[in-house]
């Protein structure tokens, strides 16, 4: 058929436009048995911290209609011992690895992404900025664009690999964050997190997991993700990549339309692993299918009117 | 490994239960190893469900689950018919290690859907000639489950019910007490208590191995969601029952 | 049984804790058919303006999984022609209506209110600030809490009959929001209101619906919507009426116990119009088994620890 | 009314159509009205899907309807086992009115899945003895529908595919175009296509009634999500296809 799937965000060439989502394929090497990484377009691993952290009691995830809520707690081993332990077996397969990380100030932020820095398996960086502050009353930083400035902009000097920032879709304007994001120096925009939720087991009138609140992912989260990427896309110049409950090609086209430049896959994994081949193969026949010989034709590419938001309902 | 497609071959109801026999790519897989299963509806239910292997023919690509409806996603599970499609990802986990050659006799101890992989575990030691024990524990008669696959496993096993209705009365880990002296390790796998009864029995005196069970979100140790408390050396980590278990060694075992 | 449904919203006493939802049972009476009105604790009615709105062209409606978007643009007849034509009808039924209300300025809120105030049938108004506010660039009233206490405070002098605000999900921190409400003098908070979300058609490379964006409502919103009560009540006095996504009893005790003095049913009575009667069956008997005399012993009720809210993921 | 629930007796399925033969309480509808249907699954897909009436036996409680594969829901109800449970809502929307007695013969025009209700009006019309002729028009011989139905129905239909496989070659409105003359009114239901071009063809010289399709959020009045824009005395507003619809006057009808 002969469709050009690569994609650029920036500097950075992928094969594709298809990544692993972070936390949802551990440190890359998981995934081994159900898929040839060199295959995809690059792999978000699990996040890390400085310090790493044993993550939050069981129960951690408790799933709801169309989705699923987690709050794992970040668990991770740490940067440090991340670089001794995992990365070396990273180095030489050939696909974009992208590390994932965050603190709870931004000197914990800066200290994890200068350790990062060094590493020569990373093609990228992604922030996590979903996390509470805890010098700043526990609010998230990834809510309100000041904070996001300061945290993007105190990374940006520590490191010279392109800095993804992943947005919170829990704000009343995204347009405003992705606009902070994008001055401090982010080289491009992950849309989205998960959404803060809750579930209750009424017969032992307990919360479904210890954490109380934790983050919905997966198909149910699909339209909002939706929305947030086709708005943070219109907001900024830097490449937007987009994720939330992507599980099919149309899906994933859906992203690609709406405005991003590439797009992650997560809670799908969970259901098929080898999901990402049934995906790519659906683009590649929908590009063939359609005349499309390069998938960044499709970025952005749904028909758009005036911008006219009535009200909804 | 993929995720695969079987076809339900069979599926024989008894209340609450189904025993699903599906046909399609089989690998070889060892007692105590489970699937996700998952049929062909739509994102709701999401997730595949973790279902312990009861028996399979690898040649005849046939595989065999017992399910006890619990909840939605067994609901449906259980009242899936002939012909229908049922995605599965498998084998899963770590199995039960088996006793060395010559070692003296172990117990297996199982109630509920604990039963399965312990019917699948009797059957792998006795092809082996490796000497067992079979104690089942349950509320009342009716509960009890695989009465003929355990009539066919060559020993005779103890039964017990909370309500007498058959065999001993009282809970499986009585006459399990009673004859402890006589097994060189016991493996388990049933509700929290039963679990928890054979841990603190053993403790110090036999080793256990103990089949844990989870909510998953994967069952392949990606998402980090399955994790129970473990203590190896002093130190007390999260472990992933999906992936460094479902079977855990009962000295570790902490409980969440 | 004897279990005793009834709750107190304030001032305002329902016979039981279950209302319809703005805009999923029109102006009450085209439910006649499937329900007796009398028999639920009340009936939110189709969002009113003054001068009323023919709505947006269709299409206006999508599926998505687990729940819908909608952008029916607050199709309404106008605060008038409710007065004169819908509501007299509804004076003989014994049962609480609720008037919901929205403007596109604190004046036509204020305007709308005061003309509303004056009807007999009406036991509450429920203000939808999920519209965008045109005089200020058409940032969403409800996004932000300084403009919603200044648009509850407007409307809290224009009438005398209880005032519920609706909030918004989409907000980074709706404890704020909340309070914001309460402090300018709402009796009740509706929460949640839909979710902005998108769909797209990849086959046609066009949005689903024509108003680009719509509210996602239905099963898939539900856990944020929990949490969302969950927060508001714990930062509010007021009374908090739970709504997204409930379909079942089990739905509905979950808002309970997360902190709801009562809920309201939307997106599930397009699937099954009679499911009030269900659910309501369903609470009863829940009470029964667990020993609960008064429905009102469940809000709030779920077993909560310290306020210890970490990572999510 | 209530939402009931049936039982599959029958689903006659050819390509992409089943014809589901329901179970239950059947409250008497007119030709014209659908159901909101739906199986018993989770969330996925949330919403019933509205399929046209194709007959009914109120004394047998059966009704039936044909619906087409075009989606995961139409795939799931075309994918229903005998048995199986449907949860039905209906009969809704405002029927075809009927011809008065003693009036010309009126024409009926059906398309795709705007075949079924056709059937059900011609039945009804014969069995009232009033006059009608029927246009069926398909792509191919392959997709014309119904055609046992229509020859039972006493009177030959004109059949026209856009390939020329069986009956004429062409669209189906030709055909009646050239005949328009005979008919007191015309009744449509199919692809907007097809009714652009009935309304056309009618416009100023016989009545005509579309039953129009929209996505429907409730199918009964509630959502108004289904609206469409007509046109009434000069102005224009939006009608809802579930209530004031599915069938329009064609004068009336402008289009989305
Ligand atoms: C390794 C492993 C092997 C298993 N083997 C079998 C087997 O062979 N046969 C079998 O029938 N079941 C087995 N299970 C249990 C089975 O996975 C659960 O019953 C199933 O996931 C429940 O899904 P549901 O949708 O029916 O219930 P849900 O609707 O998700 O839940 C219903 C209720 O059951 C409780 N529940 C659900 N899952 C669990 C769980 N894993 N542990 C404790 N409580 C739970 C929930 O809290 C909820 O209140 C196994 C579990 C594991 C981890
Ligand atoms: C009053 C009425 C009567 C109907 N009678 C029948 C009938 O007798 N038999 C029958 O098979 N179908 C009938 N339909 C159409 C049927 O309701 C739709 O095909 C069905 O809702 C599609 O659902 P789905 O989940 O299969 O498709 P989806 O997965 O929801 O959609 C699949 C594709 O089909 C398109 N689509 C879906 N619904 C419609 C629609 N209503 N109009 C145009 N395009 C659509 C979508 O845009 C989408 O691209 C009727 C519709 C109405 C409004
Ligand atoms: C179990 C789990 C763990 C996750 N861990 C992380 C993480 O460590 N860092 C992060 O930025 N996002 C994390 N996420 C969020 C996902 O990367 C993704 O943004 C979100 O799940 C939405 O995408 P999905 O619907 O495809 O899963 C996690 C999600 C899940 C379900
Ligand atoms: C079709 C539709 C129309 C709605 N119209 C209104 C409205 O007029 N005013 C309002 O405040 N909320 C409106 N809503 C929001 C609902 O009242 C409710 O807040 C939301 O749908 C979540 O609840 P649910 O999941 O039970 O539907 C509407 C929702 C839907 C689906
Ligand atoms: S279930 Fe995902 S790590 Fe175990
Ligand atoms: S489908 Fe809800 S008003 Fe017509």
């Amino acid at each position: 058929m002969g469709v050009n799937l690569s994609v650029s965000l920036g500097s950075l060439r992928l094969k594709n436009p298809l990544l692993l989502a972070s936390g949802c394929c551990g440190y890359g090497l998981d995934m081994e048995p159900y898929l040839d990484l060199e295959r995809l377009g690059g792999i978000c691993l699990k996040g890390l911290s400085v310090k790493g952290s044993e993550g939050n009691p069981p129960p951690r995830i408790w799933e709801t209609q169309g989705g699923m809520i987690n709050a794992i707690g970040l668990q991770n081993v740490g940067v440090e011992t991340f670089l001794r332990d995992k990365a070396p077996h990273l180095r030489s397969r050939r696909t974009a690895f992208v590390a994932n990380f965050y603190g709870h100030s931004v000197d914990e932020y800066v200290e994890a992404a200068r350790m990062l820095d060094g590493e020569p398996c990373l093609s990228a960086l992604e922030m996590n900025i979903s996390c509470p502050n805890i010098q700043e009353g526990g609010i998230q930083f990834g809510t309100d664009p000041a904070s996001v400035r300061r945290v993007t902009e105190a990374c940006r000097s520590a490191t010279s690999k392109p800095l993804w920032v992943k947005l919170s879709p829990n704000v009343a304007d995204v347009a405003a964050v992705a606009r902070a994001a994008e001055e401090a120096g982010a080289d491009a925009l992950t849309c989205i997190n998960t959404m803060p939720a809750m579930a209750i087991d009424v017969e032992r009138r307990a919360f479904r997991i210890s954490n109380k609140i934790g983050g919905l992912s997966g198909p149910a989260l699909k339209p909002v993700a939706v929305r947030v990427v086709y708005q943070a896309s219109r907001a900024v110049k830097i490449p937007v990549v987009g994720i939330g409950g992507i599980s099919t090609a149309a899906d994933a086209l859906e992203f690609l339309l709406a405005g991003a430049a590439a797009f992650q896959v997560g809670t799908a994994l969970f259901v098929d692993p080898g999901c990402p081949y049934t995906i790519l193969e659906g683009i590649a026949e929908y590009c063939a299918r359609h005349g499309i010989e390069n998938v960044t034709d499709l970025v952005g590419a749904v028909q758009d009117g005036a911008p006219m938001p009535r009200c909804h309902e | 490994m993929a995720l695969r497609t079987y076809r339900v071959v069979d599926n024989d109801r008894t209340g609450p239960y189904s025993t699903l026999t599906l046909q399609g790519e089989v690998a070889a897989s060892e007692p105590g190893q489970f699937y996700m299963l998952r049929g062909d509806w739509g994102a709701d239910p999401l997730l595949g469900r973790p279902i312990s292997i009861l028996g399979e023919d690898v040649e005849d690509g046939t595989v065999r689950f017992l399910v006890k409806e619990v909840g939605e996603g067994t609901r449906r599970l259980c009242a899936l018919e002939p012909g229908a499609a049922v995605f599965g990802l498998g084998p899963l986990g770590r199995p039960f290690p088996l006793p060395p050659p010559g070692a003296a006799p172990v117990a297996l101890a199982g109630g509920g859907v604990g039963v399965p992989p312990m019917i699948y575990l009797a059957g792998r030691l006795s092809a082996k000639g490796l000497p067992f024990r079979f104690f089942q524990g349950a509320r009342t008669a009716a509960d009890l489950l695989c009465l003929e696959e355990l009539a066919g496993a060559g020993t005779e096993p103890v039964l017990a019910t909370e309500d007498g209705s058959l065999g001993l009365r009282g809970l499986v880990t009585e006459p399990l007490a009673g004859r402890l002296g006589e097994f060189s390790a016991v493996y388990a796998c049933g509700p929290e208590g039963m679990l928890k009864a054979v841990q603190a029995l053993c403790a110090g005196r036999v080793p256990s191995y103990l089949s844990l069970e989870a909510r998953m979100g994967c069952g392949y140790g990606v998402c980090l969601g399955c994790v129970v408390p473990v203590e190896r050396n002093g130190r007390r980590t999260y472990e992933r029952v999906c992936a460094e278990g479902p079977v855990f060694e009962g000295e570790a075992v902490r409980w969440a």
